[in-house]
């Protein structure tokens, strides 16, 4: 997996962007390009399961939410708790979720994937909307935000708004960094050739059902990663967030920002964020334009935005572009 | 629970199945035959309980509201297959889901635009308003009773719907293979137009049947939607009988998970799901093919 | 003779009330090539579904080098040495001609769990897929998107990745299935020169090429051996004659 | 560490992380008082609750339209978003409402969990002033509690605290509760049961299903199997005409009676008919209250908008601009003068439908408590059970 050129100096011009944007944008907008960031990472480690495993799953808005809840569950309402142990054991919470329910899910394919990661995620989804001691439906707060300190040092005091933004743009950029070299890998190599064409796959040696299982749960951590930050930047969580509502939406957000690209599914949470954010302003049926919009795309933009994109910076077919991709990466192997 | 108790439950849980069974039994046809996974079938219901309401109160007859309810469903889906879900057949189930779920939220929308946000009730036709007395206590409501009935003929119907007729017999072929239908000189578009419609309605109807025991309000098709994928998938895609057993099972099962263990009851159903699709992936009357 | 490598015991496949394989009973030797022929619906691609674990036998067994393989997965038994390529092309077809191979060498390490390696730089990797490539002979379109090659194409390529994976015992399902004259030729060619290294059971319908290839011939009919020997004894087998080639436009699919 | 003192109450609310608030505090009090207030709303207009939503903006904007359609002298915009009852949007709506409208008043919200998530934004930046015309989540005016934070509809203790003498004076001893487990239900519930306790009676059974669920038909069995003397129900819109509908077709309401609090059977009188007959509810508002305020209220807000359309909810929203309006009239419509305007607000009398009230320090209604129940399609008056009834404002140290 590598960037053609275009889109590498566009990521970096994007980085750019994102990195002085605090001084530049409003308030407002600085704290809605938090939301698309993390929004970003969430859809991101969704796009490893659909768009680079083949694996189409209803249920990633549990792990995401999982991890939200370990943290609200582990702070206590006077102060904060230290990121350096509160963040891995967010993550680890869902990726040990994320093994459970792989280890079932995994198995099977097709709409009975899409069914069976349902079925677990709405568990999860009710086992917190029925946890009275964890707020029920109502949800968590979360008073404080982790700390980093060592010693009696601050590291980084994420209470302040543009620390936090620096930081979720840390964890966006280093997430993508390490999907794709994760991509690059002998074992991304492996996942990709599964999403292609699994019983070739397997008929040539590789266990398929532990590399799907092992993307899953990676998956799943990195979808805990971007709950842990949301309930950071929010300070609440409920089971809304992992409601199959949530599930479907980022669906669709990597859809709509292209499949199989990671840099996509970051630009689908920004277009989805600020259309909603949009229309919302103009009218109480804005859920009306956004049914339309999501048909549009289902019929018309398959390939989401990265494809419209690749087309006009390439200004020929998509599969000619491929086909070039696919010719730098080798030629630098 | 002594035995009268047991029993009355299982009777609360048999009914509730047939309930079940009548909503689902659209979506695994759709399912089953043309491979779309349909999002839109809790707004059909919905749509469906909105139109019987309305007709209702138009003609003062809820089975005349029922009788020309459904043809309006069925044109309407009409119009949709073929403006939408037409495009989606060659495609993966991603574009389903979306599509789908984009039809959720503008069929919702035009509910609240047509209808308003009110709650409304269907009046229980006059002939099926009695009770039957079960227990010292409980009454049981014939209209109830009824719903059963409907459900236990649509489930006979449609059996011989599938084991004579034409269209049947594409069923069991397994229609998802578009070729071989089309070797046998059907025109695949034309019964895929049919049958999505045929769901549809199946949808609308359940929710006309379902209006008045059940008050119709917007977001009532949300909940449905989800519990009605789990009998299909835990009956196996396409398969009517499977989607039988699975409402079965899942109204015993709500219905018991209720009694004895209110603190997990609707964890119990998905639990109940994911149990069967371990040790049986493709559903309990499920074929074993790879999609 | 050459040692057995390869044998089955009553092998079995049912499918309801059908034996797509019926007590099959075979050996086959090392460093030859052994073809299997028969009509359509014969089961000789189930039998092949069954060597290379696609399939599950209902009974009987398979020993490869004295070993049971009957229950295991496809996987591993490719991972013992067994190749197969497929009577439909079965590639990676949005992957380069060098990535399918790649991803064929790669299978020969231990695992691949390996998450921050780079993959490019496992060399022997590279170079084994770049070789397997040259033996197939592809080299010249390592970076063509596998879909976009010709059908013949596809095929060699599907061998090349197959070779990728250094197999002993190659399984060859009708790799002449469909092709012209002049990309049949140059396949016939590749299994000539694979034939010096490699054991191979070849199933294919152009009884030229089989007769001009093989070593020994199975006949099988409706799920079971009718005859098995060297392509001369076949030929002369009446049984044979009448079973199959009466009603069989040789070389026709 | 920041601190916001308010000098004419003597509330004071710390701000922990000093910056947090700093990019935050708004430049609109700088704003001249030409330009019109507005008002944020955040409701559901979408979904099952879509209809509380309606009503309650309908009110408001009729209360101000009653008054000139102006805020201490000034027009006033709205700017409505649909909540669409989800919790985990209820941060980024507030935020938007705060940071980019720039709302000087938020009105809403209707659910429970969106209330507590708004409660926390707000109360935590010290302003605007929010209004909740719904949510009664105890926690609002409880532990959550802050001086920039109003509520004119009521606590979820307050409906259900009166229910339990009321049952034991109708002769009941035992009784079953049932609600939706969530947390209103389950503080309405709670506050029931423990009322009936205290009187001396006894619940033998508390059944929470989940919510939103309305499959009641094996809960009714496990009622009709008991037999309690009567059984105190929470359920609200379309889930209460199930529960009214399924109880009266499975017999039991002839034998054993149904209670609950007020939204058991408000605004749903009409599609649950003949299920809803008979049904004793308490609550803080009811439709034939006999004080001018509500006949007036009933009469225009039902010209306006259909008859027999006006509910509680409409009063919760109407009074919400009655207590907005007493608070800019105050400053002649300087938001900017927010510790004056809460302290209008919190010293205002409300000439409310529900009648007269006042706010205690937490900035609940101090409100009365009415035994209603169905008759002929329409909420009767059976009696005052509370007079003045104030939250107990549990947790609240502002």
């Amino acid at each position: 997996m590598e960037f053609s050129r275009p889109v590498r100096w566009l990521l970096l011009l994007a980085v750019l962007l994102l990195a002085v944007f605090p001084f530049v944008g409003a308030d407002y907008y600085t704290e809605l390009v938090v939301r698309i960031m993390i929004f970003g990472i969430f859809a991101m480690s969704l796009d490893l399961l659909i768009g680079f495993t083949g694996l189409v799953s209803f249920g990633h808005a549990a792990f995401f939410g999982l991890a939200g809840y370990v943290l609200a569950i582990v702070t206590p309402e006077s102060s904060g708790v230290s990121l350096f142990w509160s963040l891995p054991l967010s993550i680890l919470a869902s990726g040990l979720a994320a093994a459970i329910i792989g280890w079932f899910s995994v198995r099977t394919t097709g709409i009975y994937f899409i069914m069976i990661t349902l079925a677990f995620a709405q568990m999860v989804f009710y086992y917190f909307q029925e946890a009275v001691q964890w707020g029920g439906s109502d949800g968590m707060f979360l008073f404080f935000r982790p700390t980093v300190t060592i010693g009696n040092t601050v590291i980084l005091d994420l209470e302040q708004n543009r620390t936090f933004y620096y930081f979720v743009l840390g964890s966006l950029v280093a997430s993508l960094l390490l999907v794709k070299r994760l991509l690059g890998s002998p074992f991304g190599r492996v996942i990709m050739g599964i999403k292609a064409n699994e019983s070739r796959t397997r008929a040539i040696g590789y266990a398929t059902f532990y590399y799907k299982w092992v993307s899953f749960i990676i998956a799943g951590m990195l979808a805990g990663l971007a709950g842990y930050l949301e309930v950071t930047h929010t300070g609440t969580i409920s089971p809304g967030y992992l409601a199959w509502h949530e599930s479907g939406i980022v669906i669709m957000v990597v859809v709509l920002g292209g499949l199989g690209t990671l840099y996509g599914p970051v630009i689908g949470a920004f277009v989805f964020v600020v259309l909603q954010d949009t229309l919302q302003d103009y009218t109480s049926h804005w859920l009306l334009i956004m049914g339309i919009l999501v048909i549009l795309i289902a019929l018309f933009l398959p390939k989401g935005v990265t494809g419209l994109l690749d087309q006009i910076l390439y200004r020929q077919g998509i599969q000619n572009t491929n086909n070039e991709d696919h010719g730098h990466q080798d030629h630098r192997t | 629970m002594d035995l009268t108790v047991f029993l009355v439950q299982v009777l609360n849980g048999v009914q509730y199945g047939f309930l079940l069974f009548l909503v689902s039994s659209g979506l695994t046809l759709v399912f089953g035959i043309m491979g779309i996974i349909n999002l839109a079938h809790g707004a059909f219901y919905m749509f469906g309980a909105y139109i019987v309401f309305w007709l209702n109160g138009v003609l003062g007859n809820f089975f005349m509201a029922i009788l020309l309810g459904v043809p309006i469903m069925i044109v309407l889906s009409l119009v949709i297959e073929r403006f939408a879900i037409s495009y989606l057949y060659q495609r993966d189930h991603l574009c389903q889901l979306l599509l789908t779920y984009g039809l959720i939220l503008i069929l919702n929308e035009a509910q609240l635009l047509i209808w308003g946000s009110d709650f409304y009730s269907v009046p229980v036709p006059e002939i099926l308003s009695g009770r039957i007395a079960l227990t010292e206590n409980q009454d049981y409501p014939i209209y109830r009773l009824f719903i059963s009935v409907v459900g236990l003929l649509l489930a006979g119907g449609m059996y011989l719907v599938i084991q004579k007729t034409r269209l049947g017999m594409i069923v069991r072929a397994g229609a998802s293979n578009r070729e071989m239908v089309e070797v046998l000189g059907i025109n695949i578009n034309l019964v895929f137009s049919i049958v999505f419609s045929v769901g549809a309605a199946l949808a609308a109807f359940s929710g006309m049947i379902a209006a008045p025991v059940s008050s119709v309000f917007p977001g009532m098709g949300n909940g449905i939607l989800i519990v009605s994928f789990v009998v299909v998938v835990i009956g196996g895609i396409g398969s009517i009988k499977g989607a039988f057993i699975g409402a079965m099972l899942i109204g015993l099962a709500t219905t018991f998970g209720q009694v004895l263990l209110p603190n997990l009851a609707s964890m119990v159903v998905y639990a109940l799901m994911a149990g069967i699709l371990v040790w049986r992936p493709q559903g309990l009357y499920g074929r074993t093919t790879s999609s | 003779m050459t040692p057995v490598i390869l044998s089955t015991q009553d092998l079995t496949a049912q499918f309801g009330a059908i034996s797509a394989v019926d007590f099959v009973s075979l050996e086959f030797r090392q460093q030859q090539l052994h073809a299997i022929i028969g009509p359509n619906g014969a089961g000789k691609t189930t039998f092949i579904n069954l060597l290379s674990g696609e399939l599950m036998p209902t009974t009987g067994t398979i020993h490869y080098l004295g070993k049971d393989i009957s229950q295991l997965s496809a996987d591993k038994i490719s991972r013992l040495g067994i190749g197969r390529s497929f009577q439909k092309t079965n590639i990676f077809p949005t992957f380069s001609c060098l990535q399918n191979c790649l991803l064929g060498a790669q299978s020969r390490l231990p695992h691949s769990m390996h998450f921050f390696q780079r993959a490019s730089r496992l060399t022997d990797v590279t170079e084994r897929a770049q070789r397997s490539l040259a033996l197939c002979g592809l080299s010249d379109r390592e970076n063509s998107i596998a879909a976009m090659m010709s059908y013949g194409e596809q095929r060699q390529l599907e061998i090349g990745m197959m070779l990728a994976t250094e197999p002993q015992l190659l399984l060859l399902d009708e790799p002449l299935a469909g092709m012209g004259t002049i990309e049949a030729q140059r396949v016939i060619e590749l299994i000539q020169a694979l034939k010096q290294d490699h054991t191979i059971i070849l199933i294919e319908h152009d009884m030229q090429a089989v007769f001009v290839v093989a070593d020994r011939l199975t006949v099988m009919v409706n799920g079971k051996v009718i005859a098995t020997g060297t392509v001369a004894e076949i030929r002369a087998n009446k049984m044979v004659q009448e079973a199959f080639f009466a009603d069989e436009v040789i070389g026709d699919d | 560490m920041t601190t916001i003192f308010d000098g004419d109450r003597r509330h004071f609310l710390t701000l922990a992380g000093a910056t947090a608030a700093a990019g935050f505090i708004p430049t609109r009090f700088a704003i001249a008082g030409n330009a019109p207030v507005k008002i944020g709303i955040l409701l559901p207009y979408s979904g099952t609750y879509a209809m509380l939503g309606e009503s309650i903006t309908n009110a408001f904007k009729m209360r101000i339209d009653e008054a000139g359609g102006k805020l201490g002298g000034r027009s006033v915009e709205y700017v409505a978003i649909d909540s669409e009852m989800s919790v985990p949007k209820a941060g980024q709506n507030v935020n938007k409402l705060i940071s980019k409208q720039k709302a000087d008043f938020i009105l809403g919200p209707v659910h429970s969990g969106i209330a507590a998530v708004m409660a926390k934004i707000i109360g935590k930046k010290g302003s605007p002033i929010m209004i909740d015309p719904n949510a009664g989540s105890n926690a609002v005016t409880g532990a959550l509690c802050a001086p920039n934070i109003f509520r004119t509809s009521f606590s979820n203790w307050q409906t259900a605290v009166m229910a339990g003498p009321a049952m034991y004076d109708a002769g009941h001893r035992t009784i079953i509760t049932i609600s939706w487990k969530y947390g209103a239900g389950i503080q309405m519930m709670q506050a029931g049961r423990e009322s009936f306790e205290k009187a001396g009676g006894k619940s033998v059974k508390d059944i929470l299903n989940p919510f939103p669920s309305v499959e009641f038909q094996a809960h009714l069995s496990t009622i009709a199997d008991m037999k309690p003397d009567a059984v105190f129900a929470f359920f609200s819109g379309g889930g209460a005409i199930k529960f009214l509908k399924d109880y009266e077709a499975a017999g039991l309401k002839a034998k054993i009676p149904l209670y609950g609090t007020g939204f058991l059977t408000e605004g749903v009188e009409k599609p649950a008919g003949s299920a809803a007959e008979g049904v004793q509810t308490t609550l803080h508002y009811v439709r034939d209250l006999p004080n001018e305020t509500n006949k007036r209220f009933i009469a225009n807000y039902e010209k306006q908008f259909g008859a027999g359309k006006s509910n509680v909810f409409a009063v919760q929203g109407y009074d919400a601009a009655s207590l907005l309006l007493q608070g800019m009239a105050a400053v002649d419509g300087d938001v900017g003068a927010q510790g004056k305007i809460i302290s209008a607000m919190g010293s205002a009398v409300i000439d409310s439908p529900r009648g007269k009230f006042t706010f205690s320090k937490s900035h609940n209604p101090v409100q009365n408590i009415y035994l209603r129940e169905v008759r002929n399609g329409k909420q009767v008056t059976l009696k005052t059970l509370a007079k003045g009834l104030e939250d107990p404002a549990v947790g609240c140290k502002a």
